[in-house]
């Protein structure tokens, strides 16, 4: 593939993005569309065809070139839109064809814990905000929005230098896999790997060792040191000790033992990165409580007392403008 | 010039090391004397200390002059000495330690005996200051005596070269002793400075030295000298005279570097007769004598050093005829006689110097003394205009016949001790082979004329005639009284003031001084009586005769053998006889024009000088001599003014140019650079968001273009 | 290297407990951890073996920092350096006292700060390993930059930003040079390692024209810190803004690491840039004597004028080490040590007389000698040894620096390179006569001369801290023992100056091959011209 | 299988992925034209959580890529972030919307010179 090809598209999906943020009127904005989509339709193309796809692979493939569509477009009316509550909507279709994205990559628990915060906690805390913050009708005179919602500020150079980003970095990275091409799928890495994560669950590797073999009273380390040793054919071997047998024996437990997603994914978190979990509960606790801090009425007796020396009522909420000009 | 004969060599002689004692005694009292000042000590404890520590180095010397059996080489400990080689070159060896040959002990016994009396007479003169700056005074003569001990004692050249600078040191200490006036710190600053440019002479010439000999101690030196000149570098041997001689010049106020002596009269009297008189200035006659081998090493360097010292004699000796004030005309004395001293050197005849350098010691501190002690009792006054007839006052006598000792000995009258020291100089000038240091020895009679007169010019002024005078306002408080009021009339409050003034007489210690001093005088010479009379070597030849100077001794048998070649004659007479009639001559004629317009009829100097100054073609002979030949005024011109425009300049120019334009100036191409990207980063956060897009989209497409470069 | 370590380090600890404790205790417990200092390297100089040759002790690789970068903590002095750092940490204790009554506000951190700066002085004069020094050597700029911006005068903003990024500009010219030989260290050997010693035995096996460059790098790393002549302008202005203690610190330690540099890095390290550049240094030394005693004689601020005088002797220090021949660099290590005494004791002096009256203009304060004897007494006793009076400590240097020079011509026989000779002597001996003209010239104006005293009340009402008119005895303790150091150097140079002579010798040691290498070349090298050209004038 | 190229990129050469991955620069840069055009204050987070996604469909491509869960725990460390980078920015903007009664981000240039 020629990277300029490349470039060509994306320079397309530029324009049609530019034009959309422009908002030069009705008339343009289905061309614009068109064009827009156009061009990403084109980079998709060009992503698709570099890579050789198996027939087996076409059905998701189709299903996720479906999902990036509507994930793009309705990205596109997030920075587009005029009403920010719309816009808020927006995000929350690009976050649940993000999510089915997910669960084509297969992360299914990350996909619904996605849907879960992004679409249920925070997208609704911007909602609140957007309430609490927002001009009643009657101050944004006759449009449907304010000024600042409705004009896009230089929308060119923001639109060139985000695009130029995405040439540079899908034109350098697409044009090279050309002559690669080839899926780089690791199976087995990804059997081990998961072997590997069962051998860290010993209570689960237990239940799996029963499931095959009742008489299982417990799971040993093998001679070799090792807790598994992994087969060609995706199989394990673990050493066992049975009800009534002295010394430990072999068992073999089927690729289909292997752990699902959730599992191993908590696995990871709470045995690989422990500390980081607490970290980002610690993140968490700071930011709610720098959020308390913050959002929290600005206003004291000698604020009230200033006010009242100004002929001004008691502050009801914390937007004054007399305060504001105080500030400055 | 003959060639040298061989200088005596020195023997190591640790067991000699008390005589360092004459060195570090000083040392000790001024470490003492500064407890005094620090304590502030109401008393004369300073004084006391100063004298008998002083008086203790004289009599170690005297001790040292009879224990003497030939030059000694003392070393005391080392100083400033290391080495990086095995060589002798790589090596550079100042130890502390004394050289003494007849010499050393002929200027260390003059120094300390004069640093004595000098001292007693200060314990009296200075006894206003006590508890100001009386223990300071006496902590700078106590430094003065170490430093002067220390260039005279010395082993080596840096030794030397401490003492040098220390004696400075210690003038410009005393030189602004009164500090409270400008004069008197100009002048001690004035001093300093000079001396240094001398000094750097001085110290190029000890480089100098050092390549080529490889080492500075004397013995070497003149051992190296006595081998025939080995050296160890082939470089041209013939500037370190001329190197030498500009230390000379600047410690002894010859021509080049004369101007700080009369200003330094702004110092205390005792100091003008101890440093400005008798003692340190003679350094540099001393430094001649010390390395007088090495002044052959040019053809011309005594030739130069003749010159000088004869135009300084001439010149010096007009300007003091048209001082007013006692000391500058003492001063300019001082450097006139000096000029003999270094005409005596020049023309060979280190004898003469030597011996000159003696008498003068004695007569010119007798002569600043009795003028410190009018200046004492008349509250500051100096003005020879307005005094008179002091003889007459009771409680003066002593002062006014011993400055008429001293005068006559100045003025080389017949038969004192200076006429036949200054005989010995002009007559080696006048028998001279070469016409022009037979012309310098004219010009040197021609100057002794000249000093007659203006010595005797003071002394029927201010000791002879009707009695009459007007008290100074006190000096130590009124900086512009004495000194700047030549020519002027005497202000109507100072004359008021007449009546109720009364002038202090001296006491003991300045009186009995004086009359030592004078004794002095007389004693030496006694020396040349032995020679004049008896025709054998003097004692004082006998004491140069052992030392590095003594080529020109001009020892008897020397004078005989040339004699019997040819003998030389002045004005068709035997050269000594001629010169006695000649010098006497001179001498006496100038006492009798001195006598004429200043005791006999006082306003014919007046009328002469208006004589002068009506004709338009001789005016410019009286204002030049006043004004001092306008010598510092040129050297402002020349020198300062140039260097002090070319210093602001340079000011100016290292804040605006250097650090302004140019430092300020590359500090603002960032700031410029900065300005160009400024509009992205006003404020509103896309723009910087923007920025760091459109940053990071520059850098990624960068790398990737390498990454793909290094693929393709 | 226990004691070393203690001496670098106590201050740091000095300075957290000044941060943490009471404000009241700061200058003490400041005080303390700098005699903790001075103590511990005066114990280690008083059993340090290598007195009297040229080696370093501890002669141990330190332990590793970044071992890959082949950085380690190594420290060990030789005798200069041993010297220099005992000279720092003798001003350090003297500084913090002398600063007792004019630092009255946010005396924490000042306190703090300045044990920082003693600390980092003298881990740079202490460390073996190239990256330690340079660390040390870029420390000193930041607490130094904060207490001249802090508590400077009136323009110390812009006199600690130029001070700061006119060094830092420098040295990173130096820091290039030394990244440059550790690297051709590394395509030598294979691994980085940056101790001295090894990157001296590296360095000068590079070609001539490579240490050309390098020596150039060094030199204009070096020569802003020293600071020489086109280079200066940052020193006028950070003295004249800093505040007293700071001015003594940078005068007497911070530039001599400049000449440190030149002494430890420069000069063994490239030897054949060392060379070719001598004369150009030199030339730039002696203007830099000539121009700033000219500057100095027209300045009427008194520290000032003692800045531009650090800019004249130091040049004179420059001119003897680059006479590259033992006499020179001996007097140029003298000298370092006797201007760190001098200067810094002249500094501490203006600045009690400023503590007092508020200006430091010699026009409107003067005669001060009638006031203030005893401040009087002591400023004439440093002036002196800053003119370089035989008998106190300037002298020596001075005088062996000179000499130095004018031999060093004629040292092209004895095996040593030296270009310069008694002209070059003459010139900058006018240094001398002009030293003792402006240092006169300041004492006839604030010493000495009818009392002339500013009629500011304002600036008496409210001292911060009342002062006797005289010296009090804390001050007299803070001068004190350097009048005594002075005084004694110039009497008895002698043991340090047979301890500096073999590190002088260590310094040049490669320089005679360099003759060689000079002289077995054809003619019309720089060197072989030269001497052919004093051949001739000998033989004229 | 396994193709990882000596300069260390790994390239998604299984097309699911590649999409995946396209899709993940697309929300990155329609996140960063959102932000850098929109300028409502909110929007403008709204867009860096878009961003956000981006960067989280890319880890869990990657991990999909490389058979490793470590990119789908990372994922939910950004959902952390996020949200509380949510509660923080979303408080800040309620307190500059008090003080200038505006969302407007122009409104906030005070860190321009002049």
């Amino acid at each position: 593939m020629v990277p300029t090809i490349f470039y060509a598209a994306c320079a397309i999906a530029a324009a049609g993005l530019a034009l959309l943020l422009m908002q030069s009127g009705s008339k343009f904005r289905t061309g614009a569309t068109i064009l827009g989509l156009a061009g990403i339709a084109w980079i998709l193309v060009i992503v698709v065809q570099t890579i050789p796809t198996p027939a087996s692979e076409m059905g998701p493939l189709g299903l996720m070139i479906l999902c990036a569509f509507v994930s793009v477009a309705s990205a596109v009316r997030v920075i587009t839109h005029h009403r920010p509550v719309f816009c808020a909507l927006y995000f929350v279709l690009v976050v649940v064809s993000g999510a089915a994205i997910y669960v084509l990559l297969s992360a299914e628990f990350v996909a619904f814990s996605l849907v879960i915060v992004y679409a249920g906690a925070i997208l609704i805390t911007y909602l609140f905000v957007l309430m609490l913050a927002q001009q009643s009708p009657a101050d944004i005179g006759s449009a449907d929005a304010v000024d600042y919602d409705r004009i896009a500020r230089e929308p060119a150079g923001a639109v060139i230098a985000g695009f130029v980003l995405i040439a540079v970095l899908g034109g350098s990275v697409f044009s090279v896999s050309e002559q690669k091409a080839e899926s780089i799928l690791d199976q087995n890495r990804a059997i081990r790997q998961g072997w590997s994560d069962l051998s860290m669950m010993p209570k689960l590797l237990l239940e799996q060792a029963r499931r095959t073999d009742s008489t299982v009273t417990a799971v040993v380390a093998r001679t070799d040191g090792q807790m598994i040793a992994v087969q060609t054919d995706h199989s394990a071997i673990i050493s066992v000790e049975r009800a009534g047998q002295m010394t430990p024996t072999d068992l073999t437990l089927a690729p289909s033992l292997l752990p699902d997603n959730t599992s191993r994914v908590g696995m990871a978190l709470v045995k690989r990165f422990p500390v980081s979990l607490e970290l980002a509960g610690i993140i968490l606790l700071m930011a709610m409580l720098g959020a308390v801090v913050l959002a929290r009425k600005q206003t004291d007796i000698a604020d009230d007392d200033r006010r009242a020396l100004a002929g001004l009522g008691k502050v009801i909420d914390g937007s004054q403008s007399s305060q504001g000009k105080a500030n400055r | 010039m003959t060639q040298l004969t061989s200088i005596p060599q020195a023997i190591i002689a640790p067991e000699l090391s008390w005589i360092g004692l004459a060195m570090l005694l000083p040392l000790l009292a001024a470490v003492a004397c500064a407890l005094c000042c620090a304590l502030r000590v109401k008393g004369k404890a300073a004084a006391i200390i100063t004298i008998l520590a002083l008086g203790a180095s004289f009599g170690i010397i005297v001790k040292a002059y009879f224990a003497y059996t030939g030059p000694v080489q003392v070393p005391i400990f080392q100083w400033l000495t290391f080495q990086w080689g095995t060589s002798q070159f790589q090596s550079f060896t100042a130890n502390c330690g004394m050289y003494i040959d007849t010499l050393t002990l002929y200027w260390m016994l003059f120094v300390t005996g004069l640093g004595t009396l000098i001292s007693i007479y200060a314990s009296e003169y200075m006894e206003g200051d006590c508890g100001a700056g009386f223990s300071r005074f006496f902590f700078g003569i106590c430094i003065f005596l170490f430093s002067m001990s220390t260039l005279v004692l010395g082993d080596n050249l840096i030794m030397l070269y401490l003492g040098w600078e220390g004696v400075g040191l210690a003038s410009y200490l005393l030189i602004g002793y009164d500090y409270a006036r400008p004069a008197a710190v100009a002048a001690g600053k004035k001093a300093f400075i000079m001396n240094r440019i001398g000094d750097l002479g001085l110290a190029l010439g000890i480089f100098m030295l050092w390549a080529n000999y490889g080492t500075l101690q004397y013995s070497e030196l003149f051992a190296a000298m006595n081998n025939g000149g080995q050296t160890l570098v082939d470089w041209d041997l013939s500037v370190i005279p001329f190197l030498l001689m500009l230390g000379a010049f600047g410690k002894s106020a010859q021509i080049p570097l004369f101007t700080w002596l009369p200003d330094a009269m702004e110092g205390p009297t005792p100091v003008s007769a101890l440093i400005h008189a008798a003692t340190m200035v003679t350094a540099g006659v001393f430094l001649i004598a010390r390395m007088y081998p090495f002044f052959e090493l040019h053809p011309q360097a005594l030739a130069t050093v003749a010159w000088v010292g004869g135009l300084t004699a001439l010149l010096a000796a007009t300007i003091g005829m048209a001082q007013y004030d006692i000391k500058r005309v003492f001063a300019y004395s001082t450097i006139s006689q000096l000029g003999y001293m270094f005409l005596g050197l020049g023309v060979g005849t280190t004898f003469g110097a030597c011996y000159h350098t003696l008498t003068h010691a004695f007569f010119k501190a007798l002569l600043f003394l009795t003028a410190g002690a009018v200046m004492h009792g008349f509250a500051g006054q100096l003005d020879l205009r307005k005094l008179s007839g002091l003889r007459q006052l009771p409680g003066w006598r002593i002062v006014s016949w011993t400055m008429f000792v001293g005068c006559l000995w100045l003025s080389a009258f017949p038969y004192t001790a200076a006429f036949f020291s200054k005989d010995a100089i002009l007559l080696q000038a006048l028998t001279s082979v070469r016409a022009d240091f037979r012309f310098l020895g004219w010009l040197g009679l021609f100057t002794a004329a000249l000093t007659a007169y203006y010595t005797f010019r003071v002394w029927f002024r201010v000791c002879a005639g009707p009695l009459h005078f007007e008290p100074g306002a006190e000096v130590h408080h009124e900086p512009n009284d004495a000194h700047d009021t030549h020519g002027k009339p005497a202000s109507a409050s100072v004359a008021k003031s007449t009546h109720a003034f009364h002038p202090h007489a001296p006491r003991w210690a300045i009186n009995g001084v004086l009359l030592i001093l004078a004794l002095g005088a007389l004693v030496v010479g006694v020396p040349a009586y032995n020679n004049t009379f008896a025709h054998k070597d003097n004692w004082v030849q006998q004491m140069i005769a052992g030392s590095s100077a003594m080529e020109g001794a001009g020892l008897a048998e020397d004078h005989g053998s040339q004699a019997s070649e040819e003998h030389p004659t002045v004005l068709g007479m035997d050269a000594h006889t001629g010169l006695t009639v000649v010098g006497c001559t001179a001498s006496i004629g100038g006492i009798l024009v001195a006598w004429y317009l200043h005791l006999r009829s006082r306003k014919s100097a007046d009328q002469l000088r208006a004589a002068l100054l009506r004709r338009w073609w001789i005016r410019w002979v009286p204002i030049c001599m006043e004004n001092k030949w306008y010598v510092d005024e040129i050297y402002h011109a020349c020198f300062r003014l140039p260097m002090w425009l070319g210093s602001q300049i340079l000011a100016f120019g290292d804040r605006h140019f250097l650090d302004g334009v140019m430092v300020d100036g590359l500090a603002k191409i960032p700031i410029a650079v900065g300005k160009l990207f400024k509009p992205l980063y006003g404020g509103a956060l896309q723009g910087y968001a923007a920025t760091m897009a459109g940053g990071i989209a520059l850098v990624v497409a960068w790398l990737s273009w390498i990454w793909l470069r290094g693929f393709n | 290297m226990l004691l070393i370590w203690t001496s670098i380090l106590f201050p740091i600890v000095a300075a957290f407990a000044v941060a943490i404790g009471p404000t009241k205790s700061a200058k003490w417990i400041a005080f303390a951890g700098t005699l903790v200092s001075l103590g511990a390297l005066t114990i280690f100089a008083w059993n340090f073996p290598a007195w009297h040759n040229a080696e370093h002790f501890p002669n141990t690789t330190g332990p590793s920092w970044i071992p890959h970068a082949g950085i380690t903590f190594s420290v060990g002095f030789d005798t200069v350096s041993l010297l220099l750092a005992l000279l720092s940490a003798f001003l350090m204790p003297l500084c913090i006292v002398g600063s007792f009554s004019a630092i009255t506000e946010r005396t924490k951190e000042y306190y703090g700060w300045f044990l920082v700066l003693g600390s980092s002085i003298i881990l740079a004069f202490a460390a073996r390993d190239a990256i330690l020094f340079y660390i040390g050597y870029e420390f000193t700029l930041v607490p130094m930059t904060l207490i001249i911006a802090i508590y400077g005068g009136t323009e110390r903003r812009v006199a600690a930003i130029k001070m700061f990024l006119y060094t830092f500009l420098g040295s990173m010219f130096m820091l290039a040079a030394l990244l440059y030989i550790g690297w051709e260290h590394r395509l030598a050997v294979g691994a980085w390692d940056f101790d001295i010693d090894t990157l001296t035995k590296t360095a000068i096996r590079l070609p001539s024209s490579t240490q050309y460059w390098v020596f150039a790098a060094f030199m204009v790393g070096f020569a802003v810190k020293v600071p020489l002549f086109p280079l200066h302008t940052w020193l006028p202005l950070a003295h004249d803004q800093a505040p007293t203690a700071g001015s003594v610190i940078l005068a007497s330690a911070m530039l001599k690491l400049g000449t440190y540099g030149n002494y430890r890095f420069a000069l063994p390290m490239a030897p054949a840039g060392g060379v070719d550049l001598m004369s150009f240094v030199a030339v730039l030394a002696i203007i830099a004597i000539i121009y700033a005693s000219l500057i100095c004689w027209v300045q009427t601020d008194a520290k000032k004028l003692i800045a531009y005088s650090s800019v004249a002797h130091l040049g004179l220090c420059m001119l003897g080490l680059f006479a590259l021949n033992p006499v020179g660099a001996e007097g140029a290590v003298f000298y370092m040590v006797n201007h760190g005494l001098s200067t810094g004791a002249l500094f501490l002096c203006i600045g009690m007389f400023y503590e007092r009256y508020h200006t430091k203009d010699t026009d409107v304060v003067g005669g001060l000698a009638k006031r203030m004897p005893i401040w009087a007494s002591f400023m004439v006793l440093f002036t002196l040894a800053s003119i370089g009076l035989p008998g106190l400590n300037g002298f020596i240097g001075e005088f062996l620096c000179l000499g130095g020079t004018f031999i060093s011509e004629h040292d092209v026989q004895t095996g040593y390179p030296g270009v310069l000779g008694p002209w070059y002597a003459v010139v900058a001996g006018l240094g001398l006569i002009f030293a003792a003209m402006y240092l006169l010239i300041l004492l006839g104006k604030i010493v000495w001369g009818p009392l002339r005293e500013p009629h500011d009340d304002a600036a008496h009402a409210t001292p911060a801290v009342r002062l006797p008119q005289d010296l009090c005895f804390r001050e007299i303790a803070i001068l004190t023992p350097l009048a005594v150091a002075c005084i004694w150097l110039g009497f008895q140079p002698k043991p340090m100056l047979d301890a500096i002579a073999p590190c002088a010798e260590k310094m040049l040691a490669n320089y005679p091959k360099e003759v060689e290498r000079y002289m077995s070349q054809s003619a019309g090298t720089p060197l072989a011209s030269l001497s052919g050209k004093t051949n001739e004038s000998r033989d004229e | 299988m396994n193709q990882e190229l000596s300069s260390g990129f790994t390239i998604a050469a299984n097309a699911p992925i590649a999409v995946a991955l396209a899709i993940s620069a697309l929300l990155f840069v329609i996140g960063l034209v959102g932000f850098l055009c929109r300028r409502n204050m909110i929007i403008m987070f709204l867009c860096t959580e878009l961003m956000f996604q981006g960067a989280a469909l890319a880890m869990i491509a990657f991990a999909r890529l490389r058979m490793d869960v470590s990119g789908q725990v990372f994922v939910i460390f950004i959902l952390t972030v996020a949200a509380a980078e949510a509660a923080l920015a979303l408080a800040l903007v309620v307190l500059l919307y008090r003080k200038r009664e505006t969302l407007s981000a122009d409104a906030w240039s005070d860190l321009g010179e002049s």
